[in-house]
């Protein structure tokens, strides 16, 4: 079994983070194949306002549980090397990035479905919260489709 | 019986914390006590978890039970 | 129509090529999903030989051509913001990075389609060639499963 | 008519040069040539591109055509 990993970083996920990320696996000589996702943060226009920003809550010790228990599931199912997952909280402005989904696996085949698979799970079971704010300090909140 | 409800994100915003403490006998009333509180919690959609685990149906409570209130989920 | 783009890199593809062309996308505030693939050298062992690197060659300009086509049927069949596919030539090593794709869309559903049928399009279409180099400098060459 | 016959990766390893300037009338006459000058040619995979087009059947070539011999991919 793996060890828990904390999945929450405060503020956006910086592509230096994601560069490092990659650079680790370059001793992983079983690697064929790496899948990442990235969520971003859009500028959407929303009844007229614009998103500056999204701010992310969670609750955050249900959230980690839910984010090992989608680990171990996805590293049950697929024969992956690697599985890292990055997940903002506080404000992460338009443009920048919010989730970092990252596999990686012998041959590509798992990796494309894994990835997949983790992505929905962490989008429909995970209790994170965005509340969307626009320029002129409005908000809303926001919900995943 | 005493139990923790927790709100979050819209919920939090409709009440003065985040957090209550209240004596309840089931879910039912703690609902009933939120939308006494502030008629905006009428009509708010959201999911129960009781000590972190989502429940689908009407549950017994337990003195100590954490029950969250967690609005649609918005991650990534 | 994207004007045509230079896919072949020579040597590995770094980590930091890699953030750089992440970070580029902070000003595309449309963009809600990236999907990256990154293609990685095997240390296989193969007939008790383990592969130190590849040397990848290719049929270039024919090569360039299909991937851009490759690149505009892609673009014609999902809803993509933007599409960015590089490959190496000459020696990649065991753990380096030799396959760099990387499609963004504003809703996420289009980058995991796109980006399986654009690995599968390169593997299948695209006149690259990989001699796979052993320790003690006997080679094989690579073929595509 | 003279053709430019392209040859890659263990093709190409199997003569003394990766291009060759022959004067064929078929590209079934091509790969007897290539037979003859090393009979390790024989049984080799590989796919036939004109002018950068994979070719699947036997076509007529013209003077100046460019016949590229491709082993199987491996890109990724």
């Amino acid at each position: 079994m793996k060890k828990p990993k904390k999945v929450f970083v405060e503020g956006p996920i910086s592509p230096d983070f994601i560069s490092r990320s990659i650079a680790q696996h370059s001793t992983k000589t079983g690697i064929g194949a790496h899948q990442i996702f990235l969520g971003q943060v859009r500028a959407d226009i929303l009844d007229g306002h614009q998103v500056k920003a999204i701010e992310y809550s969670a609750y955050e010790t249900m959230a980690e549980n839910i984010f090992h228990d989608i680990r171990e599931a996805t590293f049950a199912q697929f024969d992956l090397s690697c599985m890292h997952i990055y997940h903002s909280l506080g404000e992460v402005k338009a443009g920048e990035i919010c989730l970092f989904v990252f596999v990686s696996s012998k041959h590509r085949e798992a990796c494309y479905k894994a990835i997949h698979e983790l992505v929905e799970a962490i989008k429909a079971k995970v209790p994170i919260f965005g509340k969307e704010i626009f320029e002129d300090g409005a908000h809303i909140w926001k919900v995943n489709t | 019986m005493k139990v923790t409800v927790l709100l979050f994100a819209q919920l939090a915003e409709l009440f003065p914390s985040s957090t209550l403490e209240i004596e309840v006998t089931s879910l039912q009333e703690i609902i009933e006590n939120l939308e006494s509180k502030n008629p905006d919690f009428i009509g708010q959609q959201y999911s129960v978890a009781i000590n972190e685990e989502i429940v689908q149906n009407e549950i017994a409570l337990k003195d100590g039970d954490i029950v969250a209130l967690l609005p649609p989920f918005a991650g990534g």
